[in-house]
């Protein structure tokens, strides 16, 4: 995929692990050669409450520190949080959007939110499921960041699997690979991505 | 106990020395090679009992280790009157940082010391009452819970002395300072109030605990060297009587502090891991009184003849001298 | 390295440089203080200082300094009753310190390892006569020997000591310490005459050509009292009864004897009757226990052997065997008055021991000798009313103790020896006295003192050992150190220890301290925690 | 060794490299994660030689630190904000005694209210300490300044503080190449102390000095500060030499060559400046940035070359002087001779709040066109600020103005800091 800046802003609740989620994007894109920059909201929030990460790609060294205002892909990690300020605050007609539930878009009602955006490019996917069913645990920032991946092509599996496994060595990492590589395939969409296909 | 008795000779037990005493037994005090780790030409006031107590205290650590001591000193009389500009005092390495954190910077040299391998090379913290029960209590506290290898010394003179007498949260009841004027219906220092920081460094559990006076200097030089034989955080409160803040007469500093621990007022023992393992008896009882009387601090106690004109005060620092007689067992004991 | 960080960068030096003595308005001073014992000792000894050298263990040096005094420790240490102790700061500490018994143990091992006492000076060309060999005379020809003048000792009796040969008994002083004691004056040169008495004083000293004398003739003429008495009754003096004890046969008393007297005398004369075999010994004196002027020790130990006190009691009749007594009332002046009560007691024999004594009618020649009372009359220097004739011991009025006569036989030889030499005599000038208000006591260690032990009561009576053992050298050396050295640095280290500004120096064993007035503050620590009262502040001088 | 990586994990890297001998810690965020890694390295035996102290407050952190110090030990600690408030009379201590101790500043705003995010409050409030202060514009110049902070010290026997925007870069995964250890053995050398405790030759440290020399001793200070400018820049060359990569300095200018306008910062806001002077650039506008790495000593002489010109100045700052105004400005200002009126402070990026790249541009065309006053603050809701003075001047009782101030703005729910760009 060529592109000469990718931004991503996730949502989530504490806990959720999105502030890793987006640190592991960055360091997927880095193995793949690129400049990234993932920083948090930096709260001072505990588990549950809700918070923000960002992760920015580009081809060249990223010196600006100002948050994401126009991402370019918006992870929702709980849908509750839809009810609780503009998610997809500044996301253009372009933008991805991927929503962590096991239910049916279409009852989240964002129909409104999102008009103009590409459908193909708003995905829902039970992360938490799938975590649960892989890891045994709630928590399903690695199967976001194999979604995300599957979604807009932005880093391949492989690297995001290399990050996984970096930062969760043993068995955790393999469990979250595993979940993340399923995710991946279930969201995938090869032909409209370059660059990058499902392993 | 820790001070040998040598009942043999004169003053065995008790003077600092004795021609006929084995070397051994001899105080480091009364040995003409001594360290004299604070020497002459400092500026503590004539009769100071924390110039005494330092030197006392100092002297052993210094035989103890074989002069390898590191010294760190709290802001306070002691850091002030040994370092009249442009000269100092100190015949060790020493160190004066902060007022409130002679028990972390011995923190750091301890550390530092523990980096570099040189095992051989102790560390010891000193600090006055307030720098020790006040300011620098978290820090004093922390190195507790750290047991960290730091023998910490505190000269109780009950007060702020440095800063012309001001009230510590050593201050004993009744005593007039500077914040605590001895006027209105309870003169002094209220009752009730302050705290005993022996007791405290035992319930952190740290090695060695032990208070002394500068007036039984074996029992004291003892201290030092179990002290120093221990590894790990250790605390000795020594007890120096301060001519200035106490209305005292300069002469009288080592009887103030032998009266202070014979009326019970002030328990000598220590303690091992939290645990009283000994305590000084007393040996000639005498009652508060004799004690309160030579002090200024206490003169609204009395009356223009000399009498008790407050018994009533009185008795509620025998009281407290009794408690203390019954808690530490001070009329038992070995003799 | 060689570059000094800002915050030192002034290079900070010793306060050395600072010389904080300027701050002082009084100034510390070393002293030495008279010790009660040495101020209460009639012989004059240096307690205190023997004592110091003998808990060192210097014995030898301990003994030196006694005989600088007193020759004759051994005796000493068994017949003084001890003013020393009496005086002594440590009694109101706990218990005096056992001087007499420490000076017994210096005496006895002198005498066991031959110490000698000093050389004589040189001949001084002069010649004293010295008249009665009793303490008094013995100590005044060792000291006058010791000054380098030639003394002639004569004795009327056969043997040398007087009243300690002829009138203690031997169970409180065995005669081979009187013996070796008493040889080891005359050889130091001495021209003895014994069995020689002086009637004509003047005479004499024309005679021998001596440019001096001293009189120790002593007190030997026992009163007598009169008392109603049938012929038969048997009747003796205790100074007869003493002094035949020296001789071949012991008188016999019987088994009851009474003994009419509260001196020592009549003490050692009860203690002699059991002895002797007396079954009972009872001594009769008018007034009370307290009023008694023998010495506790004596009838103490008279009681432990069961001799019998009868207080307030007069003998106002004797007849054979069988006394009458009657009982006495203290009036408010303390005297005892009669009461008409009368007692009847057994008696085989009845001893007196009513005073003595002396018979100075050798001076009869000499007019400006006066004699009052019995006794010669001397003056401070203890010389009588003839130049260089000078009276010691009990023929004086002075206190009848050995220790007092040893006393004034030194006093006599130095006095007589300034006379001899035409210089006033000098006497040194006494230091202030070392008070128990003087003493920080604290630093004594609490010692109680070394009951002396004493021949069990039962074994008493057959014999005439001695009652007082002697402290083996443990004791003796304990005993010594729990001397407080009233007065006098003994170097325990305390100022050096306990001065807040280091100024105090020590010079090293035996050299005591002085003070480094460089940085002295003048607190006065050094003198309040001194265990011994030997620094005294004064003021400074500005 | 290129790595991505979080900015704290990079400098507890570097940290370690340097081979300190104490490190001491205190919670506080945002520099917790820096202190935590080095401890595990402690524990694990990864870092072999070093003592780890967990203290019982900042103060006591860098009192332990002195006394490591002192003793001839590489000493290292880490805090922020309040922690650098509460550890102040240390801070002048360890300057006074020149302890050559080195110490992370994660920046962040001091309270009340209290506020857990980016300023640089704190750094200003410890101006004055007798510290060096440097100030990292990203993490990789954060990572390299450490390296350089402790050969710094040491040379000129004084305490470096590096300063680094909190979570903006403490928390930051980004690119860092993070000197090796052979690297920084070749940059490094043993720590030679000036002064130590060593019973060998003892020495008294931290003796009472009166008036006699009080004023000589301080100047002394000044003096060896003014030195350390000479010696920053050598530092740097040789850094760049052995690592291969320029990074740290005086000043770090940045195409203000015949620019007419330089906006001047300090620490990770310059990056986005620097986007904003390219975006300006590309629209025509002659605009350039000048950051300055060295805040403490102050490079007088180099910020004055680097502005020699009449270029409008803009100082953009994440403090201030309450009552003045800037505190950078002053320091700029006194660089050019004095105040001057090409010279305008704008004040933003408090406790955490964002500056965006939208705002800077409308900072820049405001300063191009004389449209910007000499005190700016960035963003400010003027709104909410005269809502709160009426109700201020209405009511005596009117309560705590921080809270009043968030019900007005509606705040309360955890949003995107920014949020009002």
């Amino acid at each position: 995929m060529t592109f000469s800046q990718f931004q991503v802003r996730f949502h989530g609740r504490g806990g959720q692990g999105v502030v890793t989620a987006a640190e592991l994007l960055s360091v997927a894109a880095f193995y793949e050669g690129r400049y990234s920059q993932a920083f948090p909201t930096f709260g001072s929030e505990r588990a549950g409450a809700p918070v923000a990460a960002f992760c920015r790609i580009a081809e060249r060294e990223i010196r600006t520190r100002a948050p994401i205002i126009r991402p370019d892909a918006v992870v929702v990690g709980d849908p509750t949080l839809l009810h609780s300020g503009d998610l997809f605050a500044g996301i253009g007609r372009e933008g991805y959007v991927l929503v962590n539930t096991s239910g049916d878009l279409t009852d989240l009602d964002l129909d409104r939110r999102l008009a103009g955006l590409r459908p193909e490019r708003i995905v829902a996917l039970g992360a938490t499921e799938l975590a649960l069913q892989h890891l045994g645990r709630p928590v399903p920032n690695a199967v976001l960041l194999g979604g995300l991946a599957a979604l807009c092509g932005v880093v391949g599996l492989a690297s995001v699997e290399r990050a996984i496994a970096e930062r969760f060595p043993g068995p955790v990492g393999t469990a979250n690979q595993r979940a993340a590589a399923e995710a991946y395939a279930r969201v995938a969409r090869p032909a409209e991505l370059t660059g990058a296909s499902p392993d | 106990m820790s001070g040998q008795p040598v009942r043999f000779f004169q003053v065995g037990s008790f003077a600092a020395g004795n021609r006929l005493l084995p070397p051994e037994l001899r105080s480091v005090q009364s040995d003409a090679t001594r360290a004299n780790a604070l020497t002459s030409g400092h500026r503590a006031c004539q009769g100071c009992g924390e110039a005494l107590g330092a030197r006392y205290v100092l002297d052993t650590a210094m035989r103890a280790t074989q002069g390898r001591l590191i010294a760190v000193n709290a802001t306070g009389c002691l850091e002030v009157f040994t370092t009249p500009y442009p000269q100092t005092s100190w015949r060790v390495p020493w160190l004066h940082s902060l007022f409130a954190n002679a028990a972390s910077v011995a923190t750091g040299v301890a550390s530092a010391l523990e980096a570099q391998g040189r095992s051989d090379v102790r560390v010891l913290a000193q600090a006055g009452d307030g720098g020790t029960v006040d300011i620098g209590f978290a820090a004093l506290s922390g190195l507790f819970e750290r047991n960290d290898d730091v023998l910490y010394v505190c000269y109780d003179n009950q007060a702020y002395m440095n800063t012309g007498v001001q009230r510590s949260g050593a201050t004993p009841p009744a005593a007039r300072t500077a914040t605590t004027e001895a006027v209105g219906p309870e003169p002094g220092n209220p009752f009730g109030q302050g705290k005993n920081l022996p007791l405290i460094a035992m319930a952190h559990g740290i090695p060695y605990v032990a208070t002394a006076t500068v007036a039984d200097l074996h029992d004291l030089e003892a201290k030092v060297f179990k002290a120093m034989s221990i590894h790990g955080a250790r605390y000795l409160h020594v007890l120096v009587p301060c001519p200035l803040g106490w209305g005292s007469a300069p002469a009288a500093t080592i009887e103030l502090a032998r009266l202070a621990k014979e009326t019970g007022l002030f328990a000598v023992f220590e303690s091992e891991h939290g645990e009283l393992t000994a305590s000084s008896p007393i040996r000639r009882p005498v009652p508060v009184e004799a004690y309160l009387r030579p002090q200024t601090r206490y003169r609204h106690l009395f009356d223009d003849a000399g009498e008790v004109g407050r018994p009533d005060v009185v008795a509620r620092l025998q009281a407290m001298a009794d408690a203390n007689i019954a808690r530490f067992d001070l009329l038992g004991g070995e003799r | 390295m060689n570059e000094l960080p800002f915050a030192i960068s002034l290079e900070v030096g010793s306060s050395l440089a600072n010389r904080t003595g300027s701050w002082r308005v009084e100034r510390p001073r070393y002293l030495d203080r008279m010790p009660p014992c040495n101020d209460a000792c009639p012989a004059g000894e240096n307690v205190q200082r023997w004592l110091y050298l003998a808990e060192e263990g210097d014995y030898e040096r301990a003994w030196r300094v006694l005989v600088e005094d007193n020759p004759m420790p051994a005796i000493m240490g068994r017949v003084c009753y001890r003013p020393c102790e009496t005086a002594c700061n440590r009694g109101q500490l706990d218990e005096a310190v056992g001087i007499n018994a420490v000076e017994r143990f210096l005496g006895d091992l002198a005498i066991e390892r031959g110490w000698r006492l000093p050389e004589p000076a040189p001949d001084s060309g002069a010649r004293v006569l010295v008249v009665g060999a009793g303490p008094g005379g013995l100590s005044a020809t060792y000291h006058l020997r010791r000054l380098g003048h030639t003394v002639r000792l004569v004795e009327a009796s056969s043997a040398l000591g007087g009243m300690m040969r002829y009138g203690i008994p031997k169970y409180r002083l065995p005669r081979a310490a009187l013996d070796a004691e008493v040889a080891r004056i005359t050889e130091m040169g001495v021209d003895v005459e014994l069995g020689t008495p002086v009637r004509d004083l003047a005479g004499a000293m024309r005679a021998g050509g001596f440019d001096a004398a001293v009189l120790a003739v002593g007190a030997q003429l026992a009163h007598r009292a009169y008392i109603a008495a049938a012929d038969s009754a048997r009747v003796l003096d205790a100074v007869s009864l003493l002094r035949s004890m020296e001789g071949e046969e012991p008188p016999a008393l019987g088994r009851r004897v009474v003994v009419y007297g509260g001196g020592d005398t009549a003490m050692d004369a009860a203690r002699t009757a059991r002895r002797l075999g007396a079954t009972d010994a009872i001594v009769v004196y008018r007034r009370t226990r307290e009023k008694m002027p023998a010495h506790d020790v004596e009838v103490e130990e008279a009681a432990e052997e069961g001799v019998v006190m009868k207080w307030l009691s007069t003998i106002t009749q004797m007849e054979k065997g069988r006394l009458v007594l009657e009982k006495m009332a203290l009036d408010e002046h303390g005297f005892p008055q009669p009461t008409g009560e009368l007692e009847v007691l057994q008696a085989d024999s009845v001893v007196l021991a009513l005073g003595q004594d002396a018979d100075l009618s050798l001076v009869g020649g000499l007019e400006d000798v006066v004699v009052r009372h019995g006794a010669l009359e001397v003056g401070d220097d203890l010389m009588t009313g003839h130049p260089g004739v000078f009276g010691v011991g009990d023929a004086t009025s002075a206190e009848r103790t050995v220790t007092t006569a040893i006393g004034q036989g030194k006093a006599a030889a130095r006095a007589a020896h300034a006379w001899l030499s035409g210089v006033p005599l000098e006497r040194p000038t006494r230091h202030e006295l070392a008070t128990f208000e003087l003493l920080n006591t604290w630093y004594y260690d609490d010692a109680p003192k070394t009951m002396r032990r004493r021949l069990e009561p039962a074994r008493r009576t057959g014999t005439f050992d001695e009652v007082a053992v002697g402290l083996d050298e443990s004791d003796a050396l304990f005993e010594a150190r729990r001397c407080l050295s009233c007065g006098n640095c003994f170097e325990c280290d305390n100022c050096f220890g306990v001065c807040p500004d280091n100024a105090v120096i020590k010079l090293g064993t035996g050299r005591r301290y002085e003070f480094d007035f460089d940085y002295c503050k003048g607190c006065g620590i050094c003198l309040q925690e001194c265990p011994c009262g030997a620094i005294v502040m004064e003021p400074e001088e500005i | 060794m290129l790595r991505q990586i979080e900015g704290s994990q990079a400098v507890a890297r570097v940290v370690a490299a340097c081979r300190p001998e104490v490190v001491c810690a205190y919670p506080i965020t945002p520099q917790t994660h820096i202190v935590e890694a080095i401890g595990a390295m402690v524990k694990s035996g990864e870092l072999p030689g070093c003592r780890f102290i967990n203290v019982e407050s900042e103060f006591s952190a860098l009192s332990v630190a002195i006394g490591a110090s002192a003793t001839g030990a590489r000493a290292y600690t880490a805090t922020a904000s309040q922690g650098l408030l509460f550890m102040m009379e240390a801070l002048y201590n360890a300057a006074g005694l020149g302890l050559p101790i080195v110490m992370t500043l994660a920046n962040r705003a001091v309270g009340a209210p209290i506020n857990i995010w980016n300023d640089h409050s704190d750094a200003m409030a410890a101006r004055d300490a007798g510290w060096i202060q440097l100030f990292a514009r990203s993490n990789q110049e954060a990572a390299d300044l450490h390296a350089q902070a402790f050969r710094l010290a040491e040379e000129v026997s004084l305490p470096v503080m590096v300063c680094m925007d909190g979570f903006i870069l403490t928390h930051a995964f980004e690119r860092v190449d993070v000197a090796t250890r052979e690297q920084i053995e070749a940059f490094l050398p043993p720590f030679e102390p000036r002064q130590v405790l060593d019973p060998a030759a003892p020495v008294s440290i931290g003796a009472m000095v009166g008036p006699e020399a009080f004023e000589e001793v301080r100047y002394l200070a000044h003096a060896r500060h003014l030195d350390a400018l000479g010696v920053i820049e050598s530092v740097a060359e040789e850094f760049a030499e052995v690592v291969g990569r320029k990074s740290g300095g005086l000043v770090a200018p940045y195409r203000t060559q015949d620019a007419e306008l330089v906006v001047i910062a300090l620490g990770s806001v310059l990056g986005t400046i620097h986007e904003v002077v390219d975006e300006a650039r590309d629209r025509g506008l002659r605009v350039g940035a000048l950051g300055v790495t060295t805040f403490r000593p102050f490079p007088l002489e180099a910020v004055r070359d680097a502005l020699a010109g009449d270029a409008r100045l803009v100082v953009l700052e994440k403090a201030f002087s309450s009552g003045f105004g800037g505190v950078l400005s002053t320091d700029i200002a006194m660089a050019l001779g004095g105040a001057t009126a090409r010279l305008s402070t704008v004040v933003g990026g408090l406790g955490g709040r964002a500056i965006t790249e939208t705002s800077l541009r409308r900072v820049v065309d405001d300063a191009l066109e004389g449209r910007l006053g000499r005190l700016e603050f960035l963003d400010l809701d003027r709104a909410a600020v005269e809502r709160e003075l009426a109700h201020m001047a209405g009511d005596r009782r009117s309560g705590p103005i921080a809270e009043n101030v968030l019900r007005a703005i509606g705040a309360g729910t955890a949003g995107i800091a920014g949020r009002r760009a």
